[in-house]
């Protein structure tokens, strides 16, 4: 049987691959943000996974939740990416920082 | 005594008048600023007149603390306690006395924004007497620290060329010596579980930790008093600031560092005060011989004063860390001198200033021939400064190095050496700017003291040398609350002694 | 090895290195792709240990809706791939490191999991007689209802906040407005003026 | 279980708040752009329809949605706190939207939102309730940090609010997960029962909720967002971000802390310390390079929420109640001067930079005396509010023997000084730049009020401190 | 009584001080010199009194200060040997003052004048008559402030300012002693009451006391350190710099201050406190050496001085040096004796210079005069009965004073006295020399300066009365008063003022040295005479040849024995320096370099460093948030868990 520190060691694999996909990326907003659902993902299947393990549905409550609100933000990750996009004409990275210091 | 709050009249009667100012002048006019001073003239005036009744009512054999008004505060942390002793009652009297003095000062001399010059004054004068007076660690810390304030304004705004240094290092430098201070107010608390001080001054704090909270207390006041190496702020806080503003800097505030000295380092640490008293001594002579010889070559006169007070308040921290009764005597009684003498002696210099605007002393010389009267009040002001017996500079020094000698005579071999050297510098700038021939033509249109800056004067010629003659009042006053602290200390003195006999 | 232990590292192994791709890839629209396909796994993953109703969820909402998003403003926004510059490496070595190093301790930790003190429980929901579904069923409306309402405000917080930073009403741009076209008249379509003779216009 | 609406009753000041904010996006909506000015009063109204709720509401403890939602005393008095926050700030953004033509109706809903999110937060019993009341309250800040969508700034500002808050809220998840997982539950109370052991993965999760905490409060080293946020929103909204947010983040952070982790108090503390020593000695150095006054202010928060931080890391109710009278001053104090930055416009438009405060003290001397008052405040000198909040989360520290904390904290607080007497400086000792344009009403009152409460408070500050203290002691 | 004689002199000050402007220059002389006059004719009953009479005693005023052990009153103890000072003090200054009138007539400030004339008065009178350390030295210092004023008197005049605060200075240097004897008596008698020390003398003698990390016999360092004091205020060698400078000075202040009351205040110092110098035969010696090194000293420069002031000036130096000499010896009437008899003949060849001098037109160089004695018989009558007295010409004042001082070192048992006695004789005929050279110069040969010759005339009678008054005490002073300091009525004139100790026989002693002892300073104030009558008179070319032969010697002599040289180089400069090494360096660099402009510098460092962090870039943000959590997750991995 497949035991929970299995799920738990991917889970944080793609934790960690999520928060090196924020910082390590230089080309792309989008693919930050997919990064954080990559790491909202990771949460997920932790809480399933201690869910399962622990009898207790709480967890999966939770998760859904976190997909619930994960999608809203995605919506306004995205909405603001736009916007700035539209006055910045660029989405690189390494283009947002008109402030500093 | 009296059944009404005597002391918080006193001491908030500045504020009230400073809130007269705020909500009764309007505009900046002529008029206006003339009625801006006359208020704060009146209430400098009356709030002295009031504080004179302290005087009456004071029972100078009385052991503890007079007039004391409780009142609470902060809930279980702090209440507003008023009282003065003493130790305490000179500078009350000191600070009330000079203040219309100042206002006199700035009459001319300050001409533009005066509402706010007022304003700053007033709500000073309150915050120091509330320093003064305050029977609560948490209230003297509060009013201790927001003295600040107006200063920071006072000479900020109305200072001289490189005043936004000067203000800023005077700020900051006064601000990092007390948060320390702070801290150890909290660390007390929680020991002694209150901040009144009139507890505190006889709960005695675990000899462990009186080192620590010593350390703090006089980072706060060394700085403030100031004491070498921590001193370079007040030349150039001095020379910036207005001639009121360095009166008060030098009249007044450079005591509280003393005051806070006596007040809490020695009755509340007396086990750590006896330990440190030799790295006291060291420094205090230090100041005295050092800042006496930097005084020597100075060019700018108030600069020369001011590291004047720097030399000066060396015979007070080593008067102080004597701990016997002439030399803590002798530091009030210097301080209070001080006080006179000082404040006086940057008058002289304001007079001088408001009519040349200059303060470099080759500007000067031969004043004596246009200024007779006033080189009479320079010439006695600068032998009060010397310590000169007769007038009340000598007092102080005297008893502070009679009782450091029965200490260390090393220390009072170098402090004594300053006799000579605050003699140099004195008679080395009044020979400069009062004496000699009168060859500048700038000078030769000037004018004499004119009869408002003689009332300032005359005061604190009467003050200088009738304390010079006759000092019993002061030291009357204090003997009772010095014998405390003196009393105090031997005990802790006789338990350091103990201990070391009980160790191999 | 059991066929679940096997599922388990397919799912696994596939969801982690797809997920590797979707911040490696440097095409945008393949690193959608490779986080549909991280869902799709992770969706297998619940599967196999028997939250079947997220599973669904994650394939409904994620796949079908979040990632189509993704897609649709990668390619609204039409950026030049082939222009960013490409900076990925400088740091790499840094960052991974610290990374790795995070990762170590984090496996590390979880691998020693044990039930804390006082948590009762440790047993498996499939031993348990009605479904993953109707469990949560039960009690995402009454125990948990607040959140479901917070929910709520929190998609209207979406909405609003899209609406409010990306409709914008342009000027000048012509529009087609039916009750318009329909309440046209005569008197509001042709204006009969009177040219007197002889005049010329 | 069943609900009935009287049940509700705790939970009317957030009733209210949704069904405002619902109302208000339907008026909105069918009445169109005509709507604004409505829609603000009428958010305002709401706002302090809630405030009034709450100061009303009985002083019991009242727990509701299984644990999920819990009404106290520590509760109420942030919940005024950020309601008076979110208020002021609403109030002094009216008049500037305006002017610069970014008045929507849907700003004052998605702050009524984001204040409900708020009041969930702080009245969350469960890691469930502390999660979906951060992200109402973060989901509407971003898009407002965006406001003004054609400004390359603002839009900047929102996508790295968005960016960092959104991996931030990752790993809060991350450490509820943990937690949930060692403790087997997301109750508070269960939790602290649950742990008593101070084990690796449970610290793990502590540490990931913190970090996810601490950026909220913008403490270091999770602060990265704030100067440049601060600086790229629209200024009301950098004035509602100083005020409302923090307090709600900050209230959750104690209560998490204090109620869920009571038998661990000593490794937590740990990070509190940590953060709080760099938050304070980071907010005192990097204020000192600004030049912009909404930047400034950002580094300034950051250092106060430091001091805050040091209450908390003495982990005792004397430190609560340090946090919570920081808090209160720090409301104050933070929107007092953003009435004075919102009023910075010139005929040429708005400035930002402090320099251009120049003079002030002769082109508008009771505005000047306000934000010197603010400024001392700020920087901790008595006997002024700001100096009292510090000494009582100083305090709780000495008690609790951290000496290095407090120690590094005072002289972080006297460099900080510099740059706040720096303001104070440019005002009173500098000739004028020119004169701003005359104030708005709004601005006037709350920079009348924020003053003068900074002013007087050492007069009568028994009232804050009482209540301070009444909160405090619910949490233990 | 004895208050008035203190007091109405500085009620006399306080008039032509405060209102001198209002009243006039005449008002104010008038005051001043009726007030002190009064005061002299009191004091002369008050001597009769005490002296003759028992009439002494100690009146107290009020406390000065009380704190802790110590307790210092305000009293006027009068005694025989402050009546005898008083009687000095109040005679001449008298004299000096109606003197004045007509010396300072042309002056336009002449109230300020005659004010601070007053006030040094009356701080001379509290100085005599003061029964403490302290109100002693309030005295002390009174003198020197109004020394200092006095000799700065013409302050227009740089010489003049600059003589005014080296003597400030250089009496503060013997007031450093002066004070740490006084803190030293403090210690070790937990007074500073004469009355109280005095009785607590004896158990002194063989008490020790650590002064600067060594243990010292406690009476000698007490004495060692007061007589620093008396070395500064009574211009003895090393401290002596300042008295020539002094003469800038108008000359009635000359005279009073410079000759006969100030600067014989060290030798009323060391007679009041003879109880504790009793006590210490090593500080009897220093102060033997000291006087005796000065009389010499200070006569060899005198003989080459050509300002007639200054002659005088360096005369009463070693004058003075004659006087500590006798008190070295333990014969401490016998100093006093030589303090009086000095002050009458030193005033009045002073008072007479200065008629000489108003009499040339305020030309002060001796070689400018000649022949003088045709035209202002009357001042060379005086000088001359000065000058007798000065050398000792027998039954003259001096004759008997200096004489006895002569003996006092030739029958002294200590080491130092042979070394004393060869100093003293040596400069008994140096006296001569100089005195009559000085006589020679001014008023014999040829007039110089034939202009001023011509216009020379003889003072106005002001100036001429107190110059036959105070003739009359140079004459007679000595025979009528050698009974009572020298002779058998010492003990019964001044009882209890005056401690010796029993084994102190030194003056029965003295009268029974041979014969040639005795006469031996006579013969060589003759030697000094017949040199000076060659030199001056008969050859008037020798002086010059002379000075041209021992070419360094005459200029050691004419610079002073580069004293003062010395001292700007040893001390001035250095000071100076050190002052400005310890500002620009101390304070500007060190302490403010490291200090607040360092500190707020390196915060500026940090600032800058700390921005620089803050790139603006996402990915280094987020990098920050991670490497935040990893370290605490790090540090929590490896032991702070616990």
């Amino acid at each position: 049987m497949i035991g929970l520190p299995h799920y738990l060691t991917v889970a944080a694999i793609l934790f960690t691959l999520g928060t090196l996909g924020i910082f390590l990326n230089r080309k792309n907003v989008i693919v930050i943000l997919m990064s954080v659902e990559l790491i909202l993902l990771a949460v997920n299947i932790n809480f399933v996974a201690f869910s399962v393990f622990l009898g207790n549905i709480t967890g999966q409550i939770f998760a859904l939740f976190v997909l619930t609100v994960a999608a809203a933000e995605a919506a306004i990750g995205l909405a603001i990416l736009v916007v700035f996009y539209r006055n910045r004409g660029s989405i690189a990275v390494e283009d947002i920082n008109t402030m500093k210091g | 005594m009296y059944d009404w709050p005597i002391l918080s009249v006193v001491t908030f009667l500045p504020l009230v008048g400073a809130l007269l100012i705020v909500v009764m002048i309007r505009g900046d006019d002529e008029v206006a600023q003339r009625n801006t001073r006359w208020v704060a003239l009146w209430a400098t005036l009356v709030t002295f007149l009031i504080s004179l009744l302290l005087l009456v009512g004071f029972e100078p054999s009385a052991s503890g603390f007079q007039f004391v008004e409780r009142t609470p505060w902060l809930g279980d942390f702090a209440a507003y306690r008023m009282g003065v002793d003493g130790i305490s009652l000179p500078f009350v009297l000191l600070t009330t006395l000079l203040m219309p003095m100042c206002i006199l000062a700035s009459w001319e001399a300050i001409h533009v924004r005066v509402k706010e010059y007022m304003i700053c004054f007033l709500v000073l004068e309150t915050l120091m007497l509330g320093t003064f007076s305050s029977l609560d660690l948490l209230l003297f810390y509060i009013f201790f620290e927001g003295g600040l304030i107006p200063m920071f304004l006072i000479i900020g705004i109305w200072g001289g060329k490189r005043r936004i240094y000067a203000t800023f290092k005077f700020f900051l430098y006064t601000l990092a010596g007390s948060v320390l201070m702070m801290l150890a107010i909290m660390a007390m608390y929680w020991q002694a579980g209150t901040t009144d001080i009139e507890v505190l001054l006889k709960h005695g704090f675990p000899s462990g930790m009186q080192y620590w909270l010593w350390i703090a207390f006089f980072a706060s006041f060394a700085v403030k008093m100031p004491m070498w190496p921590v001193h370079t702020w007040l030349p150039d806080a001095h020379v910036e600031a207005p001639t009121a503003g360095s009166v008060i800097l030098a009249g007044i505030m450079l005591k509280m560092g003393g005051y806070g000295l006596l007040r809490f380092s020695l009755p509340m640490f007396p086990e750590a005060s006896a330990y440190f008293a030799p790295f006291v001594f060291t420094l205090s002579i230090i100041a005295i011989v050092y800042t006496s010889l930097v005084a020597l070559v100075q060019e700018d006169m108030k600069k020369l004063i001011a590291y004047s007070s720097v030399a000066h308040m060396g015979y007070v921290t080593m008067g102080i860390f004597t701990l016997t009764q002439e030399g803590i005597q002798g530091a009030v009684f210097q301080m209070v001198s001080h006080g006179f003498v000082s404040g006086a002696l940057f008058l002289c210099v304001g007079v001088v200033y408001d009519r040349m605007h200059t303060r470099e002393i080759a500007a000067y010389g031969g004043l004596v021939q246009r200024m007779p009267i006033y080189a009479t009040v320079f010439m006695i002001f600068t032998m009060a400064n010397v310590g000169l017996p007769g007038t009340s500079g000598f007092i102080g020094e005297f008893l502070t190095l009679i009782a450091v000698f029965g200490r260390n005579s090393w220390v009072a071999f170098f402090a004594t050496s300053g006799v000579i050297l605050s003699a140099a510098y004195a008679l080395w700038l009044y020979r400069r700017v009062v004496f000699g021939a009168l060859e500048k033509d700038s000078l030769k249109g000037i004018l004499d003291v004119n009869r408002r800056e003689m009332v300032s004067f005359v005061p604190l010629l009467f003050f200088t040398i009738l304390f010079g003659v006759w000092p019993q009042p002061i030291l009357d006053a204090c003997n009772v609350a010095v014998q405390a602290i003196v009393a105090r200390a031997d005990v802790a003195a006789g338990a350091i002694k103990a201990a070391s006999l009980v160790l191999p | 090895m059991t066929l679940a232990a096997l599922f388990f590292y397919l799912f696994a192994g596939v969801a982690v290195a797809s997920a590797f791709m979707v911040i490696a890839s440097r095409n945008p629209v393949h690193s959608v792709l490779f986080l549909i396909l991280t869902f799709v796994n992770a969706s297998g993953l619940f599967i196999l240990i028997g939250a079947e109703f997220l599973a669904m969820i994650l394939i409904v909402v994620y796949v079908g809706a979040v990632a189509v998003l993704f897609l649709f403003v990668v390619m609204m926004l039409d950026v030049d791939f082939v222009e960013l510059r490409q900076g990925f490496l400088q740091y790499l070595p840094v960052g991974v490191l610290v990374g790795l190093v995070f990762l170590a301790e984090l496996v590390l930790v979880l691998g020693s999991w044990t039930f804390g003190e006082g948590v009762t429980g440790a047993v498996l929901t499939t031993t348990s007689d009605v479904s993953n579904t109707v469990q949560i069923g039960r009690v995402l409306y009454t125990e948990y209802v607040m959140f479901f309402q917070m929910a709520g405000l929190v998609l209207l917080v979406a909405m609003i906040g899209a609406i409010v930073l990306t409709l914008r009403h342009r000027e000048n741009v012509k529009r087609q407005s039916i009750p318009a076209q329909n309440a046209r008249n005569k008197a509001a379509a042709i204006d009969i003026v009177k040219v007197p003779s002889g005049k010329g216009l | 279980m069943t609900l009935t609406f009287a049940a509700l009753g705790p939970a009317l000041p957030e009733l209210l708040l949704a069904a405002a904010a619902i109302f208000l996006v339907l008026f909105g909506a069918i009445v169109g752009p005509k709507s604004v000015d409505t829609v603000n009063g009428l958010a305002l109204a709401a706002l302090f329809a809630a405030l009034v709720l709450v100061f009303l509401s009985p002083a019991e403890k009242v727990v509701l949605f299984n644990g999920s939602f819990q009404v106290d005393e520590f509760g109420r008095f942030m919940k005024i706190l950020a309601l008076l926050g979110a208020g002021g700030a609403l109030a002094m953004s009216v008049d500037w939207l305006k002017a610069e033509k970014q008045s929507r109706f849907e700003f004052a809903i998605l702050i009524l939102l984001s204040t409900l999110g708020m009041m969930v937060l702080i009245s969350a019993g469960d890691l469930l309730a502390l999660y979906m009341g951060l992200e109402l309250m973060s989901l509407a800040l971003y898009v407002i940090a965006a406001n003004n969508r054609d400004s390359v700034r603002s839009t900047e500002a929102g996508l790295k609010y968005f960016v960092l808050g959104a991996l931030s809220s990752g790993m809060l998840l991350y450490g509820a997960s943990l937690i949930y997982g060692f403790t087997g539950s997301i109750n508070f109370a269960q939790i602290a029962n649950a742990a008593r052991e101070p084990s690796l993965g449970l610290i793990f999760g502590i540490v990931f909720m913190f970090a996810g905490m601490c950026f909220k409060v913008s403490a270091v080293p999770f602060h990265m967002w704030t100067p440049d946020v601060y600086e790229g929103s629209p200024t009301p909204v950098t004035a509602f971000f100083g005020a409302a947010p923090k307090v709600a983040a900050m209230a959750v952070f104690v209560r998490f802390a204090i109620e869920a982790l009571p038998n661990v108090t000593h490794q937590w503390q740990q990070i509190v310390v940590f953060v709080s020593l760099a938050s304070m000695v980071l907010g005192a150095f990097a204020a000192i390079g600004q030049r912009n006054l909404k930047r400034l202010m950002a580094y300034s928060s950051i250092g106060h929420m430091g001091y805050a931080l040091v209450g908390l890391a003495a982990g005792t109710e004397q430190g609560v109640r340090g946090v919570l009278v920081y808090m209160a001053v720090y409301v104050a104090m933070t929107l007092g001067t953003f009435a004075v930055i919102l009023s910075m416009r010139r005929k040429e438009g708005m400035v930002e930079n402090y320099e251009d405060l120049a003079g002030l003290a002769r082109t508008n001397p009771v505005m000047a005396f306000m934000l010197a008052a603010l400024m001392f405040s700020l920087a901790g000198i008595p006997p002024l509010a700001g100096f009292l909040a510090k000494y009582y989360v100083f305090l709780a520290a000495i008690e609790a023997g951290l000496y290095t904390l407090a120690v590094v904290g005072v002289l972080a607080s006297v460099v900080g000084a510099y740059y706040y007497l720096r303001i104070v400086k440019v005002m009173y000792f500098d000739e004028p730049a020119g004169a701003f344009e005359p104030m708005p009403g709004e601005l006037r009152a709350v920079l009348a009020v924020s003053g003068l409460f900074t002013v007087l408070l050492f007069a009568y500050p028994a009232p804050l401190l009482a209540a301070a203290g009444v909160a405090a002691k619910a949490l233990f | 009584m004895f208050q008035a004689i203190v007091f109405l002199p500085l009620i006399g000050f306080l008039v032509a001080g405060l209102f001198g402007r209002v009243i006039g220059a005449r008002a104010s002389e008038l005051v001043t010199t009726s007030l002190l006059g009064v005061s002299a004719v009191l004091a002369w009953i008050t001597f009769f009194n005490v002296a003759f009479g028992h009439g002494g005693g100690t009146v107290e005023l009020f406390t000065w200060m009380a704190s802790g052990g110590l307790d210092v009153k305000w009293a006027l103890r009068v005694d025989t040997l402050t009546a005898v000072m008083l009687i000095l003090v109040t005679t001449v200054s008298t004299l000096v003052h109606l003197y004045s009138m007509g010396y300072m007539h042309e002056d336009p400030s002449r109230p300020r004048f005659f004010a601070y004339l007053s006030l040094f008065t009356f701080a001379m009178l509290t100085l005599v008559t003061s029964d403490n350390l302290v109100q002693l030295f309030f005295g002390w210092e009174g003198v020197g402030l109004a020394s200092y004023l006095l000799i700065g008197f013409w302050y227009e005049k740089p010489s003049a300012c600059a003589a005014a605060m080296k003597a400030f200075i250089v009496n503060r240097v013997g007031d450093f002693g002066f004070a740490l004897g006084i803190f030293a008596v403090y210690l070790m008698t937990g007074s500073v009451s004469f009355e109280q020390v005095f009785a607590a003398a004896p158990s002194l003698a063989d008490k020790s006391l650590s002064f600067l990390g060594h243990e010292w016999h406690a009476p000698t360092i007490i004495c060692l350190l007061l007589f620093v004091g008396a070395m500064g205020k009574s211009a003895q060698l090393g401290l002596h710099t300042w008295l020539p400078d002094a003469m800038e000075g108008p000359t009635p202040v000359s005279a009073l201050i410079h000759a006969a009351t100030m600067v014989t205040a060290g030798v009323f110092m060391v007679a009041r406190l003879s109880p504790l110098f009793e006590l210490s035969e090593t500080a009897l010696n220093v102060v033997m050496f000291f006087g005796a090194s000065t009389a010499f000293f200070a006569a060899t420069i005198g003989c080459v001085q050509n300002d007639i002031k200054r002659v005088i000036a360096y005369s009463t130096c070693s004058q003075l040096g004659y006087m500590f000499t006798a008190l070295g010896t333990g014969a401490y009437s016998v100093g006093v004796f030589h303090l009086l008899t000095h002050g009458f003949f030193k005033a009045l060849l002073f008072l007479a210079a200065g008629s000489v001098i108003t009499a040339m037109h305020h030309e002060q160089d001796m070689r400018h005069m000649g022949g003088l004695w045709r035209k202002i018989p009357f001042t060379y009558g005086t000088m001359m009965i000065g000058g007798l007295a000065l050398t000792g010409f027998p039954f003259t004042a001096g004759y008997y004073s200096k004489d006895a001082i002569i003996e006092t070192a030739f029958v002294s048992a200590s080491p130092v006295a042979t070394y004393a006695w060869i100093m003293t004789v040596a400069a008994a005929a140096l006296t001569a020399f100089y005195t009559w050279r000085q006589m020679f110069m001014t008023f014999h040969g040829k007039p110089h300066d034939h202009h001023h010759y011509e216009h020379a005339h003889e003072s106005p009678l002001t100036m001429l009365v107190p110059l036959g008054v105070l003739s009359f005490g140079a004459l007679f002073a000595g025979m009528i008063l050698y009974p009572y300091f020298v002779g058998h009525d010492v003990d019964h004139f001044f009882r209890e003022s005056i401690f010796m100790g029993p084994e102190n026989k030194i003056l029965e002693e003295m009268h029974h040295i041979p014969g040639w002892a005795k006469w031996a300073p006579t013969v060589m104030m003759a030697l000094g005479f017949l040199t000076a009558y060659w030199m001056y008179i008969v050859n008037p070319a020798v002086p010059k040849a002379l000075a041209k032969q021992n070419d360094v010697l005459y200029r050691f002599l004419l610079n002073k024995w580069y004293f003062d040289e010395i001292y700007d180089f040893l001390f001035v400069r250095p000071t100076m320096w050190l002052g400005k090494f310890l500002w620009k360096q101390g304070d500007i660099r060190v302490i403010d370099g490291y200090g607040p402009n360092g500190v707020s510098a390196r915060v500026i460092d940090a600032t800058n460093r700390v921005v620089r962090i803050q790139t603006g870039y996402l990915y280094h943000y987020a990098f920050v948030m991670l490497v935040g959590v990893a370290a605490l997750i790090t540090w929590f991995m490896f032991g702070g868990s616990h």
